[in-house]
């Protein structure tokens, strides 16, 4: 064993994805021991959530997980509203469904460009899988006025109805990618060099992804069939036919698989929300200023893995407390037994694969 | 001597205009790939953008980082630009454009671009960071290993060719490109792929692994050190190709266009496919890197030098 | 075991040929970024930009102060003479602590605050992006593009 | 099983908890915590150690674990109040590797120490910071709604 060192990886490194600082010790080119440095990004949103009114921090949940606002907003609307015992117009419950799937297939779509950039794919996936986010991405400015940061989904409902003309944005959308999932998987899933580079890569298994308390994604790709859709169905999610993808090995190429055949599923999700659609008013009618007591924990299903929002009320006009259990939190926390070992090449494999944004992490 | 002074300016004219052209093409090509733009705002489709880059790069200040090796980080530029320059040397553009027709053109060529290694290990070392200690010492393996088949594959048209001169091996090819002749073709892919290796360009662009190591062996340098490295890159990329054109497409032949044109295109079409592969293929690991050279490629080119030998003792 | 040995280094070189082959027919594909300075893609209809304000149909409810989640514009006002109408003193914005979500334009009663098609606001001073001035009407005229 | 029917089996086991009637938590004592936590791990089949927080009721703390079992898809809500004069607990983090980071980040956040944790240090603050952020009576530089009486003093 030769002279072992330090290598800090981060915070401003090409692939940490955000301002994650790992501190590498290495024996040449292994990876010894990681330790991850969290906080960079720290704004302590649980803190501001007790500051602000239930309404007043809806924007502010856009800015965990930046690369699904959507579905943090509906994660946050839907807690508060199973607080409060809030109905919501069943045109809105589709339309959410609809922008929550979206917002899945764009936040995997990143997730998968990121991973091949972390390969050595220089540039080419990431530009070609932002490009086809793009389309949502106008599709939602259309919507909601937002390109990132989209502060659609309101309590009670959403925050206007969407414009005439974007059933058929979304249908063209849906041709449109599942030619262009092909060509990933031309491009990306069976390339030689990137089989060999993510097989067998960052194993983890059922039992370890369950006591590290991994979800979404990665759990699945362990081969844990579970989805908070299925087992635990919000909104509407019941009435759609959708199947669970699970991955068998639990590796890196499995969790990127993975979130192409996610797309897929979400597509058929929204191609079947879509004819089922109601007419109707989605914008509730309900006040902007709610006093709830009680508290409630409600998990949703994000692209990352399920989204929690422990909400404790004591009747005053804001949360008395705000826990947000945010899934890249909880995956993160696997990484360092995942890169235990492995050449630093590999370790930024698995990095990319946990698909990590450090908005939910520090939060 | 007068010509071959100003046959030696030429050739560095040559280089800069060259690697200029290519850092140009590059952002094109992989603008192209992506479905974007790519430089717009400096002359016609930002042809001007490397005189752009170029006057940025020498207005900017030279940081010395501290705790260098200061010999070793000042020096390593310079050998890594050196060999590539001294390359030109023997690289025949046209049947008369041409600084010394050498006899021993080719291994003079191979000799003096596996220098580059020196430089980059010393760039490595030198700058007192790790990263760029693991991208030159990466470099080191990377190219000796592929220092191997690419011999062997070279040998192969020496063979054939029965000359070491690069214009003699054109010669020879009059009546038909090597790479025409099967176990020829074999010889040529082993030779663009361990050339790749030898230039660190994608997908065995190790040494430098953005993603990985920052910028490896290059994180330290800045200004106009860092212009050498970037210039030497590019040339190198384009004397692996004019050696590919030379030794495999016939060199400057070819009907009704000037020598000099077609040989032109040659290179620069197999620098185009080198980019083309930048762009698309992810890179692979280390060991992968080396035991695909040392248990993939040595064994076919030895096969395949040992099969075309016979060929021709036939 | 030779076999499969060649296969693998076949299959190899095929599937980098297929993705060579995806990349290089997008070379061909019209390029979907534009030239950004030059050529500049329209806002969407409910786009958010800078807070905007129609001073004369204000009814000073405080609504919007009430609403923002940073506490970004601020208001006040002075009561005339007849105790009836109300004057607006101050009615401020500022651009720092924004997060641009637009509650404040879809509490607006009588549609007076809204966010405009600005997104390309830059200021020499830092302190004015502090505090603008919404009831001047030359809040956003030095911006490029800039209305009202 | 029925949700009703793995409550009353821990409470046969340990029969010094009590349920809460507005959240459906269990509130166990501090003491019995380890194991109780031992029990529902091993023979309930709690594998997952979902969410670890805290609550400052301004006269106590109160930790809240929510523990999930994928056999019986059950989530059960576990809370333990902590005195703030003894502001430490027993760590998970044995059981459940993924209460590591939560606890950690309780500690950062309230203050509340956890023995035997394998790594107690800030997660998110800075390691030299003395204050708790999440604590009722924390006072930052400008909280929102000093700034906002600023905004309306006009009024």
């Amino acid at each position: 064993m030769g002279e072992l060192f330090t290598v800090n990886m981060g915070p401003q490194h090409p692939s940490t994805h955000g301002v994650l600082y790992l501190e590498l010790v290495m024996d040449g080119e292994i990876v010894l021991s990681c330790k991850p440095h969290l906080g960079y990004l720290h704004r302590s949103i649980e803190k501001i959530a007790e500051n602000r009114t239930y309404t007043q921090f809806i924007p502010f949940t856009d800015r965990l997980d930046y690369l699904a606002s959507m579905n943090n907003n509906l994660g946050y609307c839907l807690a508060v509203e199973k607080l409060l015992n809030i109905a919501v117009p069943p045109r809105a419950q589709y339309l959410r469904v609809i922008m929550a799937e979206l917002n899945r297939v764009i936040s995997h779509l990143v997730a998968i460009g990121t991973f091949a950039q972390d390969l050595g794919a220089y540039a080419t996936p990431l530009f070609y899988a932002f490009r086809d986010r793009e389309k949502i991405v106008e599709l939602f400015d259309e919507i909601c006025g937002g390109r990132l940061t989209y502060n659609y989904i309101r309590i009670g409902g959403l925050s206007g109805d969407v414009p005439a003309g974007t059933e058929q944005v979304i249908k063209d959308f849906i041709k449109y990618e599942r030619k262009q999932l092909v060509e990933y998987n031309e491009l990306l899933t069976y390339n030689v060099i990137f089989l060999a580079r993510s097989k067998k890569i960052g194993i983890l298994t059922q039992e370890t992804a369950i006591n590290y308390s991994v979800t979404g994604p990665m759990l699945r790709a362990s081969g844990v069939k579970w989805d908070i859709r299925k087992e635990e169905p919000y909104l509407v999610y019941d009435k759609f036919d959708f199947d669970i993808p699970t991955g068998t090995a639990g590796d890196a190429w499995d969790r990127f698989k993975l979130k192409l055949d996610e797309i897929e599923q979400s597509l058929r999700i929204i191609e079947q929300a879509i004819g089922a659609i109601p007419e109707g008013n989605p914008v509730s009618k309900v006040n902007r200023v709610f006093r709830g007591s009680g508290e409630t924990y409600m998990r949703t299903e994000n692209p990352k893995g399920e989204l929690g929002f422990y909400l404790v009320a004591d009747g005053g006009l804001m949360p008395y407390r705000c826990k947000i259990r945010s899934p890249s939190f909880s995956n993160l926390g696997a990484l360092p037994e995942l890169v235990k070992g492995l050449n630093i090449s590999d370790a930024v494999c698995v990095l990319g694969s946990l698909d990590i944004v450090m908005g939910e992490i520090d939060r | 001597m007068m010509t071959m002074v100003l046959k030696g300016l030429s050739a560095l004219g040559f280089i800069a205009v060259s690697a200029m052209f290519l850092i140009w093409l590059e952002r094109k090509v992989s603008a192209w790939i992506q479905n974007r733009l790519g430089p717009m705002m400096t002359g016609f489709q930002g042809t001007l953008q490397p005189i752009a880059d170029t006057i940025k790069l020498l207005l900017k200040e030279d940081i010395v980082p501290k705790g260098v090796d200061f010999l070793s980080w000042w020096l390593a530029p310079f050998f890594v630009t050196v060999p590539v320059v001294m390359a030109f040397l023997v690289i025949p553009f046209s049947s008369k454009w041409i600084v010394l027709d050498l006899n021993v053109g080719v291994l003079y060529i191979c000799s003096v671009t596996s220098l580059c290694v020196l430089g980059i290990f010393m760039a490595g070392w030198g700058s007192n960071n790790k990263y760029s200690l693991l991208g030159g010492m990466r470099s080191a393996a990377q190219i000796i290993s592929y220092e191997v088949p690419l011999l062997l594959s070279v040998l192969l048209v020496v063979m054939q060719a029965g000359t070491l001169s690069m214009q003699g091996i054109i010669h020879a090819q009059a009546h038909g490109w090597f790479i025409l002749k099967p176990q020829l073709a074999l010889a040529f892919l082993i030779y663009f792929i361990s050339a790749t290796a030898e230039v660190n360009r994608v997908p065995f662009d190790i040494p430098e692994a953005e993603s990985e190591l920052v910028a490896g062996y290059h994180t330290e340098y800045s200004g106009m050190k860092f212009a050498m490295f970037f210039v030497a890159e590019y040339t190198n990329m384009f004397i692996i190709s004019a050696i590919a054109a030379t030794l495999f497409l016939g060199g400057w032949q070819g009907p009704w266009l000037p020598g000099v044109v077609w040989f032109l295109i040659k290179a620069y079409g197999l620098i185009f496919v080198l980019m083309w592969m930048r762009w698309t293929l992810p890179r692979v690991r280390m060991d992968q890197m080396m035991s695909f050279a040392w248990k993939v490629l040595t064994p076919i080119a030895l096969l395949n030098l040992l099969v075309g030998g016979w060929f021709m003792l036939k | 075991m030779l076999f499969i040995y060649i296969k693998r280094i076949f299959v190899g070189f095929y599937s980098i040929l297929k993705g060579l082959k995806v990349t290089f027919k997008n070379i061909f594909k019209k390029p979907v970024t534009l030239h950004y300075p030059v050529v500049k893609q329209p806002m969407k209809e409910r786009f958010r930009g800078m807070v905007d304000l129609y001073p004369e149909k204000c009814v000073i409810c405080y609504q919007c102060i009430r609403i923002c989640p940073t506490a970004a514009l601020d208001l006040g006002h002075k009561v005339l003479e007849d105790n009836k109408t109300k004057n607006i003193t101050k009615f401020t914005f500022n651009a720092e602590l924004c997060c641009f979500c637009g509650l404040c334009e879809e509490i607006c009663p009588t549609d007076a605050i809204f966010l405009n098609k600005m997104y390309e606001v830059s200021y020499f001073d830092h302190k004015d992006l502090l505090s603008i001035d919404l009831m001047s009407n030359q809040k956003y005229k030095h911006v490029d593009g800039g209305v009202s | 099983m029925q949700n009703s029917e793995i409550l009353t089996q821990i409470k046969n086991k340990f029969p010094d908890l009590f349920v809460e009637e507005q959240s459906n938590a269990v509130v166990i004592p501090k003491t019995a915590l380890l194991g109780i936590v031992y029990f529902l791990k091993n023979e309930m089949g709690f594998t997952n150690c979902h969410c670890v927080t805290a609550v400052d009721r301004k006269d106590k703390m109160e930790v809240v674990y929510h523990l999930y079992s994928f056999s019986n898809h059950f989530m059960l809500t576990l809370k333990v109040m902590v005195t703030l004069d003894d502001l430490a607990l027993e760590s998970v983090t044995p059981l459940w590797r993924s209460a590591d980071w939560l606890e950690r980040e309780v500690f950062d956040l309230f203050g509340i120490k956890f023995l035997n944790h394998p790594d107690l240090r800030r997660i998110m603050n800075p390691d030299e910071w003395t204050d708790y952020p999440l604590r009722k009576d924390f006072k930052g530089r400008i909280l929102f709604q000093d700034r906002r009486r600023k905004g309306l003093k006009d009024k």
